[in-house]
C-alpha cells in the first residue's frame, strides 16, 4: 500500500526543488506546499503516475498577516491508496493568480469558480470565471476576505424597485444603501461577464428550441436551484445549472462563531445529515488538538450516524418515488413512516428530529437513555422488513424499472471523472466508501460490505440506498452488542484553543465524501472553515448526464442522485 | 407485473392502522432529552449572562426582572429568549453554571405578531417569588448589600490606611535614598 | 280538483306545443343532471382522498363537517370559487377564458346521452336518460375525445412553458388511445346489435366482462388514459411539468377545471359500467323493488371509483413516449384481435 | 382585488330604485359598484362569515421547500401528520395556492423570486413564517447574504418559531391562521 512518505519520495525525486515546504501527518496525509508555477505539472504526475484520480476539492485561505492568499488542492485516490495530498500554492495578495486545474480534473471547474467568486483569487487558463453562489450585487466585493468588512443592512422594503420585463414578468432589484457602500459590501468596480441567462440564451441553435426553467421553485427540486433546460420538443439538448439561491455563507459565518458555537451551524449544511456534519466538525479540531474520543461516545456516534444514514436514505427514496409517481404514490408514504420511527430512536438521545447539535469535541453530548437498544432494534426489525419489502416491490414494478433502467448511465470512468462520491458512485461499480477508505472512530472493529452496482444507471442508485439502508442497521445491531460503558466525554476546556495547524477530516455522510478542511491559528475561533461536500459533486455532474433525454427522464435523473441544495448553497 | 402494487395497497388499506397522531387533541410523548422552551428557576439564577455569551444567534438578553432571588442574582438581570432566533441547539443549557436554565418537553409557541414569539423571564420562569415574598427578599438584599458595602468600605478605608502607611513608607526610603 | 286541472292543462300543453315542452323538459334534466354530476364529482374528490389516505394509514378530511370531513369539498368550493380572477399577461385572453366553459360544456355533452340509473315500476325497467339517441355510445365516445380541447385551448393560452408541454402531451395521448378506445366500443356495439346504450345494457344477459375480457381491459386502460389519471397524467405530472395544462389557471377557472376532470372520471366509469358491467342490471331486491336497478348501478360505479383510486394509489407514472408506444403498438392491435372475437361471438350468438 | 374584477355595468336608474336600500344602503350605489363595494358589502353582511368559513378550512399551500423545514413540510403532509385533516394540501404552482410557507433564509438571490412567487399567487393569500431563518435570518443573521426582516418583505400572519418546528407545530400554525381568519384579523384583511 502506498503511503504518504512514497507519495513524497516519488514527488521529490521528480521535481526537485518544487516542493517548498512538506508535512507527513500520518500514513494518510501529505501536506506540501509547491511552487505555483509547477503546480499543474505536479498534479498530472500524481494524476497519472500515482493514482490520484480523485480531485477532491479546492479552499481558499486569506493569510493577511503574511500578505499572502493560499489555494489548497485537495487530491485522493479511487480506492487505489489512502493518501490524500493537500498541495498548498501561494499567491500574493495584491494581484492573487493561481494556474487552473481544469485541464486535469473536469470537477476543478466550480470549485475554482467559487474561489474566484469569494476571494478574487484569479485561476489562469480557466474556460469560464462565472459566479457560482453569489448574487451579481455581490460579486466584485470579494466576501471571504478577512478584510470584508460589511454585512448589508436590509432593513426596508422601499429599496426593492419592481420592473416588469419585456415578458411579461416582473424582476424585482434592490438598490445599496449607503452604509452598504461605506462597510465596501458594494464594490466599486465589477468584473464583467455574461449573466447566467445571457450565457444560456446565448447557446440557442434553432427556432423550436426553447429554455424551461425548471426552479427556483418547483417541484423537483429539494430546496431552491434553478434548472434550466435547453429542450427541443421533450428532448433535453442541453442543460444549465444555477445554485446559490439559499447561499448562507456558514463557511465565513464559523470563522466568527467560537468552535463549540460552530457547531449548531454545523448542523444546517445538510438538514438530513446533521449528526455527519457535527462529527466532520468536531472531528477536524479533534485531529488538531490530538485528542482521542472516548470509547463509547465513538460507539455512540456510529450509532447515531448510521441511523441518520438510515432516515436519510428513506427520505431521499421516498422523496424520489414521489417524484415518480406523485405524492399520492403509496410507497412514499410508507417510507416516511418508516422513517419517523428511525426519526423517534435518534430523537430520544439528541432531542432534536432534524438538527441535532449532538457530537462535541472529544464525545458526544449526552449519553444513550434507558430503553434505547429496544428500542432502536425495533425499529431497525421493522425497517430491515419494510426495506426487504420496497425491494420486491420495485423489482417487480414494471412501470418503475421502464421509466428507470437505463437512464442516466454513468459508467465508472465517467464517475470518477465527475468526482462523485456516496451511492452513485458505487451504483457506478467503484466501492468507495469512506468508511473503509479513511476509517474512523471504531468503524474498522464493525463489519460491513460496502454495496455496489453495476449498472450505472438511476434504479442502481436507488436499489445501492434500500441496501445500504439494510447495512446500516446491521452495522447499528453489532454497535448495540458492542458497545461499552464508560465516559462519554474526554476532559476539554470550556473554550476550546486548539494549537495553530491545520487538518483534514472526513467522513462517509448519507450521501457520500463529506470533508473539512480546518485552518486554526491557535485563538478559540477557526480562521478557515471549508466544506467539501458530495452533493456539491453530485449538482455539477448533472448538466452532462441530462443531456440527450427527455424532459420526464430529468426527474428521473435528478431524483436519483438525491440531491440536498443546502448542502451545495452552504 | 404490477400486481405487487396492488397487493401491497390493499394491505395497507384493510390491515393498516391509522397512525396518525392527532396533534391538537393528543400530544406525542416526547423523550426527556427533547428540546424545546426554555424554563427558567429564577430562585436559583445567578445572572451570570454565561447563556447570553454562548449563544450563537444572540438571541438571549439579559433583562430586568422583579420576582428573581435578590440574595442570589444581585443585579436582577434575568434571561429574555427571542423564540424568533433561538435555534434551540441547547448551548445555553449545557453552559448555565447553576442548572437553572432548562429545556422543557413543550414545543407550541405560534404568534401572530413578532413580538409574541420573545418570551421574557416572567414568561419562562418558574418558581416565583409572590409579591410579599418579593419585597422581603428584596429588603433581605438590601440590608446584604449595605452589610456588605459596610464592610467593604471598611476593608477599603483599612486598605486605604495601609497604603497610606506604606505610602509613607515609602517616601519614607525615598527620602532615605535620597539622603543617601 | 286543482291538481287534476293543472295536470290536465300540462298533458294539453305538451300535446299542443311538443317543441316548446320538448325544450323545457330538456332544460329541467339538464338542471337535474348539472348538478347531479357536480356534486357527483364533490362526492369523488372526497372519496379519492379518502381512500387515498386509507393505503397510507391517514384519516383523510376528517376536521371539516363531522368526522367523515363531508363538508371539505364544500369548503373547498367556495375558496375556490371566490379566489381572485386572473388573466396572465400575454395570454391569449379569449381563448383562456373560454377553454375552462369548452371543457364543461363536452362534459355535459357526455353527461345528456348517458342513462343515469333506472327505476324499475312495476316490474317495467325505465332508464333515466336525458336523451335517449340511437347512437349513444358512439356520440359519448366521441364527446370524450372533445375533452382534450378543452384541455389543449388551456394549455396552448396560458402563454407558459409547462401548459404548452402539457398540452401536447395531452394530445399526443388523447390521439394514441382514442383509437383502441373506439374499436372497444364498436365490438361491443356489434354484441349487443346496438349503439344505443340502454339497449346494450338490456342486452347484457352475460355481462361484456366475460363476454370479452380483453376488450374490457384495453377500455380500462384507455379510460384511465383519457381520464388523465397516473400512470398517464403526463399532461399535469406534478413533478416534471407543475400543473401542466393549468399551470397558469387559479380561482373559479381552475375549480371548473379541476371539477369537470372528476366529472369526467364520474362519467368514464358509468359508461364503462354500461358498456362492460352490465349497467343496472342485477337481481331484484325485494321491498325496494323500485330502486333495485338504481342501487346495483351506484354500486358497480363505485367500485369503478374505487378501482381508479386504487391505480392511483399504487402506480408510478410512465414516461409519454412510453405511453404513445402503448397505445400504439400494444393496445391497437389488441383491441383489432378483440373485434374479431366479438364480430364471431356476435355472430354465433345472433 | 377580491372576488372577481367586475366590470361596472350601467343601469338604467328607475326613481323607484333609488328609494330602495340594502343594509342601510341605497341600491343604486350598489348596482353601479367596483370591486370595492362589492367587498364593502359582503364585510357588513354575515355572508363574509361563510366565506371565512370555506377559506378557512381550505388553505393550500405552496410546494416551495427551502431548508430543513422543508424536510418538516414533507413530513406534516405524510401519515403521522397528515395535513388532509384540516384540508391543508399542498400545490405546485402558486396561482393554486392560497398560503406561501417561507420556510428558510431569504438570501439576496432567491429574495427577487420569492417575490415574485408571491405576486403570482391569487387573493386571498396568506404567508407563514415557519423557522428562525424566515422570522430573523436565525443562525444565518450575520450572514452577508441573508435578509433579516422578512416582515418587511412580506405580510406575515403567523411566525412559528422551532428551527425546524416540529411538524406538530406546522399544524399549530395553520390553526393560528385559521383563528385569525375566522376574527377577521389577518394582515391583508380578508
Amino acid at each position: 500500500m502506498t503511503t504518504a512518505n512514497d507519495v513524497l519520495d516519488a514527488l521529490q525525486s521528480a521535481f526537485p526543488g518544487a516542493i517548498q515546504e512538506f508535512r507527513v501527518e500520518s500514513d494518510n496525509r501529505l501536506w506540501a506546499t509547491v511552487d505555483p508555477n509547477k503546480i499543474v505539472e505536479i498534479c498530472k504526475f500524481l494524476r497519472d503516475e500515482e493514482d490520484f484520480d480523485h480531485y477532491s476539492g479546492a479552499a481558499g485561505v486569506d493569510k493577511i498577516d503574511e500578505d499572502l492568499f493560499e489555494v489548497t488542492e485537495i487530491l485522493a485516490s479511487h480506492g487505489a491508496h489512502p493518501v490524500v495530498a493537500l498541495l498548498k500554492v501561494k499567491t500574493p495578495r495584491d494581484t492573487p493568480s493561481v494556474k487552473s486545474l481544469t485541464g486535469l480534473f473536469w470537477n476543478a471547474d466550480w470549485y475554482e469558480r467559487e474561489i474566484w467568486e469569494m476571494f478574487g483569487i484569479n485561476f489562469e487558463d480557466h474556460p469560464g470565471l462565472y459566479p457560482l453562489l453569489l448574487v451579481d450585487d455581490l460579486v466584485g466585493s470579494w466576501p471571504w476576505r478577512k478584510d470584508f468588512k460589511g454585512y448589508p443592512d436590509y432593513n426596508t422594503n422601499e429599496r426593492v424597485l419592481e420592473k416588469i420585463n419585456p415578458d411579461g414578468y416582473a424582476e424585482y432589484k434592490i438598490s445599496p444603501t449607503e452604509a452598504e457602500i461605506e462597510a465596501g459590501t458594494v464594490p466599486e468596480t465589477r468584473p464583467e461577464y455574461p449573466t447566467f441567462r445571457e450565457r444560456e440564451i446565448m447557446e440557442l441553435e434553432t427556432e423550436s428550441e426553447m429554455i424551461l426553467h425548471m426552479g427556483p421553485q418547483h417541484a423537483i427540486v429539494p430546496g431552491p436551484f434553478m434548472l434550466d433546460l435547453r429542450v427541443d420538443g421533450e428532448r433535453v439538448k442541453k442543460a444549465y445549472l444555477d445554485v446559490g439561491y439559499i447561499h448562507k455563507g456558514i463557511e465565513k459565518i464559523l470563522e466568527n462563531r467560537t468552535y463549540i458555537q460552530g457547531i449548531p451551524i454545523t448542523d444546517r449544511m445538510c438538514y438530513l445529515a446533521s449528526l455527519s456534519n457535527n462529527e466532520v466538525f468536531c472531528g477536524a479540531a479533534e485531529r488538531i488538538m490530538g485528542i482521542e474520543v472516548p470509547e463509547r461516545a465513538q460507539y455512540i456516534r456510529v450509532i447515531l450516524e448510521e441511523l441518520s444514514r438510515i432516515q436519510s436514505h428513506l427520505l431521499g427514496t421516498g422523496e424520489f418515488l414521489s417524484l415518480l409517481g406523485g405524492a399520492t404514490f403509496s410507497p412514499f408514504q410508507w417510507m416516511i413512516l418508516d422513517r419517523e420511527e428511525i426519526i423517534s430512536c435518534i430523537e430520544s438521545v439528541t432531542g432534536a428530529r432534524i438538527n441535532h447539535s449532538f457530537v462535541r469535541q472529544g464525545g458526544v453530548r449526552n449519553d444513550l437513555p434507558d430503553g434505547f437498544a429496544e428500542m432502536t432494534r425495533s425499529a431497525l426489525k421493522t425497517v430491515v422488513d419494510k426495506t426487504n419489502e420496497y425491494k420486491e416491490l420495485l423489482l417487480s414494478d414494471n412501470i418503475y424499472r421502464k421509466r428507470m433502467e437505463g437512464i442516466g448511465i454513468l459508467s465508472p470512468e465517467e464517475a470518477r471523472r465527475f468526482g462523485l462520491s456516496g451511492p452513485p458512485l458505487r451504483a457506478s461499480d467503484t466501492p468507495y466508501d469512506m468508511r473503509r477508505e479513511d476509517p474512523i472512530l471504531v468503524y474498522p472493529d464493525l463489519d460491513f460490505n460496502v454495496i455496489s452496482r453495476k449498472e450505472g444507471d438511476s434504479k442502481a442508485r436507488v436499489e445501492v440506498r434500500l441496501d445500504e439502508i439494510i447495512e446500516s442497521c446491521h452495522i447499528v445491531e453489532q454497535c448495540l452488542d458492542q458497545i461499552p460503558g464508560g465516559p462519554i466525554r474526554e476532559k476539554v476546556s470550556k473554550k476550546i484553543k486548539p494549537a495553530p495547524g491545520e487538518a483534514y477530516y472526513r467522513v462517509e455522510d448519507p450521501r457520500g465524501e463529506m470533508g473539512i478542511f480546518l485552518v486554526s491559528d491557535g485563538s478559540d475561533k477557526p480562521v478557515k472553515v471549508k466544506v467539501r461536500g458530495p452533493v456539491y459533486a453530485y449538482m455539477q455532474a448533472l448538466p452532462p448526464l441530462l443531456e440527450g433525454a427527455y424532459v420526464a427522464d430529468v426527474v428521473a435523473i435528478a431524483g436519483s442522485m438525491d440531491a440536498c441544495t443546502s448542502e451545495v448553497d452552504r | 407485473m404490477v400486481v405487487k402494487n396492488f397487493q401491497l395497497t390493499l394491505k395497507h388499506a384493510i390491515h393498516g392502522i391509522e397512525v396518525t397522531r392527532l396533534y391538537p387533541e393528543v400530544i406525542m410523548d416526547l423523550p426527556a432529552a427533547e428540546r424545546g422552551i426554555h424554563q427558567l428557576d429564577v430562585r436559583t439564577c445567578i445572572g451570570c449572562g454565561a447563556c447570553a455569551r454562548i449563544c450563537p444567534n444572540s438571541c438571549i438578553e439579559q433583562v430586568s426582572y422583579k420576582y428573581g432571588n435578590p440574595l442570589k442574582n444581585k443585579k436582577m438581570k434575568f434571561p429574555q429568549i427571542d423564540y424568533g432566533r433561538c435555534m434551540f441547539c441547547g448551548l445555553c443549557v449545557d453552559d448555565c453554571p447553576t442548572g437553572c436554565l432548562t429545556m422543557t418537553r413543550e414545543f407550541q409557541i405560534a404568534g401572530w405578531n413578532r413580538n409574541d414569539i420573545i418570551f421574557g423571564p416572567d414568561d419562562i420562569a418558574v418558581g416565583k417569588y409572590s409579591d410579599e415574598e418579593a419585597a422581603k427578599l428584596a429588603e433581605e438584599a438590601r440590608i446584604a448589600a449595605e452589610e456588605k458595602k459596610k464592610k467593604k468600605a471598611a476593608a477599603a478605608k483599612a486598605k486605604k490606611a495601609k497604603a497610606e502607611a506604606a505610602k509613607k513608607g515609602d517616601e519614607g526610603s525615598g527620602e532615605k535614598k535620597k539622603e543617601e | 280538483m286543482v291538481l287534476s286541472t293543472i295536470v290536465e292543462s300540462i298533458t294539453d300543453f305538451v300535446v299542443q306545443e311538443p317543441k316548446i315542452s320538448g325544450l323545457i323538459i330538456g332544460l329541467i334534466a339538464a338542471a337535474i343532471i348539472a348538478s347531479v354530476i357536480n356534486v357527483g364529482a364533490m362526492g369523488v374528490v372526497w372519496l379519492e382522498r379518502k381512500v387515498l389516505g386509507d393505503m397510507t394509514n391517514r384519516f383523510g378530511p376528517c376536521r371539516v363537517g363531522t368526522r367523515w370531513g363531508i363538508l371539505q369539498l364544500v369548503a373547498d368550493a367556495i375558496k375556490l370559487f371566490t379566489k381572485e380572477d386572473s388573466i396572465p399577461r400575454g395570454a391569449d385572453r379569449p381563448i383562456y377564458v373560454w377553454a375552462p366553459i369548452v371543457a364543461c360544456i363536452t362534459t355535459m355533452l357526455v353527461a345528456a346521452a348517458l342513462p343515469w340509473g333506472a327505476l324499475n315500476i312495476g316490474g317495467v325497467v325505465y332508464p333515466l336518460v336525458a336523451v335517449n339517441m340511437d347512437i349513444s355510445a358512439f356520440f359519448v365516445e366521441a364527446a370524450l375525445s372533445l375533452m382534450a380541447i378543452g384541455a389543449f385551448m388551456a394549455g396552448w393560452a396560458s402563454n407558459n412553458k409547462y401548459s404548452m408541454l402539457g398540452a401536447f402531451r395531452g394530445m399526443a395521448r388523447m390521439v394514441s388511445y382514442e383509437v383502441p378506445m373506439g374499436v372497444c366500443v364498436i365490438s361491443v356495439a356489434i354484441m349487443a346489435h346496438s349503439l344505443n346504450i340502454v339497449e346494450i345494457v338490456e342486452a347484457q344477459s352475460i355481462w361484456y366482462i366475460i363476454a370479452q375480457p380483453l376488450g374490457f381491459v384495453i377500455f380500462m386502460i384507455a379510460l384511465v388514459t383519457d381520464l388523465g389519471r397516473i400512470p398517464f397524467d403526463q399532461s399535469e405530472a406534478e413533478e416534471e411539468i407543475i400543473a401542466g395544462y393549468v399551470t397558469e389557471y387559479g380561482g373559479i377557472r381552475w375549480g371548473l377545471l379541476y371539477f369537470q376532470e372528476y366529472i369526467i372520471m364520474l362519467l368514464g366509469s358509468v359508461l364503462l359500467v354500461h358498456l362492460f358491467l352490465g349497467g343496472w342490471n342485477g337481481p331484484v331486491i325485494p321491498v325496494i323493488s323500485i330502486l333495485s336497478p338504481m342501487i346495483w348501478f351506484l354500486m358497480k360505479m363505485i367500485l369503478v371509483l374505487v378501482f381508479l383510486i386504487w391505480v392511483r394509489g399504487s402506480l408510478v407514472r410512465f414516461r409519454i413516449d412510453q405511453v404513445t408506444d402503448l397505445g400504439w403498438k400494444w393496445l391497437l392491435p389488441l383491441s383489432m384481435v378483440n373485434l374479431v372475437w366479438a364480430v364471431a361471438v356476435g355472430v354465433y350468438f345472433a | 382585488m377580491g372576488i372577481s374584477d367586475v366590470v361596472p355595468i350601467p343601469v338604467v336608474i328607475d326613481e323607484e330604485l333609488e328609494k330602495w336600500t340594502v343594509w342601510g344602503r341605497p341600491l343604486t350605489n350598489i348596482w353601479l359598484t367596483t370591486t370595492e363595494k362589492i367587498h364593502e358589502i359582503i364585510d357588513m353582511g354575515p355572508i363574509k362569515n361563510i366565506l371565512n368559513w370555506g377559506r378557512k378550512n381550505s388553505l393550500w399551500f405552496l410546494m416551495q421547500p427551502m431548508g430543513c423545514c422543508g424536510v418538516e413540510m414533507l413530513v406534516f403532509g405524510c401519515p403521522h401528520y397528515d395535513c388532509d385533516r384540516f384540508g391543508i394540501i399542498p400545490r405546485a404552482t402558486p396561482r393554486q395556492a392560497d398560503v406561501l410557507i417561507i420556510s428558510g433564509y431569504i438570501t439576496r438571490k432567491y429574495l427577487p423570486a420569492i417575490k415574485n412567487l408571491w405576486g403570482q399567487m391569487l387573493e386571498p393569500k396568506w404567508v407563514i413564517a415557519i423557522g428562525e431563518c424566515a422570522i430573523s435570518g436565525g443562525p444565518f443573521y450575520d450572514s452577508y447574504n441573508i435578509i433579516n426582516n422578512t416582515s418587511d418583505f412580506f405580510p406575515i400572519d403567523v411566525y412559528v418559531p422551532g428551527c425546524p418546528p416540529r411538524p406538530e407545530q406546522f399544524i399549530k400554525g395553520f390553526r393560528e391562521l385559521q383563528e385569525k381568519i375566522k376574527r377577521r384579523e389577518d394582515e391583508r384583511g380578508y
